[in-house]
């Protein structure tokens, strides 16, 4: 990937993962989210404990809902967090 | 029309407002959610509602324009506030007009139950015990999919 | 709380002061109807509503007992006008706010149905042709009906 | 019969009979709402047509609903009106 993939977390996440937003560069080797999360978890803070779970993460890919399977490619801004209880 | 903000709304003046002038509307029903001070026996202080900014409009806008299009409407609105409330404070507002009582009900009803489920907000409830995330409820994953199961309430 | 009435009322005030102090209250559902300009294709002028007055109190204060007996409920609200009414018009408020929102939605909705079937007032529509009295419409019959044959809403 | 039954019509059941409200000393064989709206129909003015369909025809004793077959006495207030239509 040349450019990066811009991340967010929110709500428990977000205090899990320790960070609320940053930029990453992934290895060519990550083509979904599910990659992504894989080596997410490598990279240290909170952010192994934050996915545990993956049942009760939500992922928005450039402010869409996806499935883990969808591809995330350069310069996408990735979301990560629990099921919504706005309202 | 949607808007996220961090202020109250004027809940008569919003209501009055979406119906003047449309003499073809015959019904308006609306829904307000309040901030209780109770959550599972456990008293709530202040609460805090987060968001994804951008993503929240572009839901809501979804949401508005699906009950558009499934139901015969003169107007829709969804206010929905984040930040800091306090309990009795007003969280959100959905409401919908129609020529007809039935379709500004389930409009109104499909607009609060898909907003539950799809608008990323998240609530940070203040307990004694600290902050607490709100978890998402299932029924509120089953009143979604009473609309997605038929193209209306199948037992109207 | 029923009203019948000849004044217009304040949607916003009365709706506040519904849930007013009462911080248990997580939702209010709220309908209003409305004068419209047409009726079956044909334009509207000035509408009359004819009540049976001691009888139309009786009836509401009966379907606002029985909506409190189905859901928990913290407040609820009818209010009915009658004489002559314009274009635009409210012509009736039915609110209810529940700690939940389905209770809320769910009861809101039995109140108006019933009310449209139960409670005695006549629509005398000013037509070019001259007054025409209101027919009333089976949707409405059936509208009623469906609360009738279970506890709730058979498919929710 | 002793005290009268007042009698109330509404809607276009009162502009086809003709009268809003009346007191009437119907025959002491006059039971049930369904004899008395027989007797009223040979009463004059525009009763007879008011009740020709009595399929639409709502009634109520004493301000609640009731069937044709509702016993009426005397002091009764009895009031006939077209299927509702407010709200």
């Amino acid at each position: 990937m040349t450019a990066p993939v811009k991340l967010l977390y929110f709500a428990w996440l977000r205090e899990k993962a320790g960070v609320g937003e940053e930029d990453v560069q992934p290895p060519a080797t990550v083509a979904t989210v599910a990659q992504l999360i894989d080596w997410l978890e490598t990279q240290g803070g909170g952010r192994a404990e934050a996915f545990a779970d993956r049942k009760v993460v939500r992922v928005a890919v450039n402010q869409e809902y996806v499935s883990l399977d969808h591809p995330v490619t350069a310069g996408d801004e990735v979301a990560f967090f629990p099921p919504v209880t706005g309202g | 029309m949607i808007r996220v903000q961090t202020d109250d709304f004027d809940l008569g003046a919003e209501l009055k407002a979406l119906t003047a002038g449309n003499h073809a509307i015959g019904g308006l029903c609306s829904f307000v959610g309040l901030v209780r001070d109770m959550a599972g026996g456990e008293a709530i202080g202040a609460m805090t509602l987060e968001h994804y900014p951008g993503m929240t409009e572009k839901e809501l806008e979804r949401i508005e324009a699906e009950a558009q299009a499934r139901w015969p409407l003169d107007a829709t609105l969804i206010i929905h506030r984040y930040g800091r409330l306090e309990p009795g404070d007003q969280i959100v507002l959905v409401a919908a007009a129609s020529a007809h009582r039935e379709a500004a009900f389930e409009a109104c009803h499909f607009l609060i139950d898909f907003l539950k489920t799809k608008a990323p907000f998240w609530k940070l409830e203040g307990t004694p015990g600290g902050g607490q995330w709100v978890d998402a409820r299932d029924s509120d994953e089953a009143a979604t999919r009473r609309w997605t199961q038929s193209s209306g309430k199948a037992a109207e």
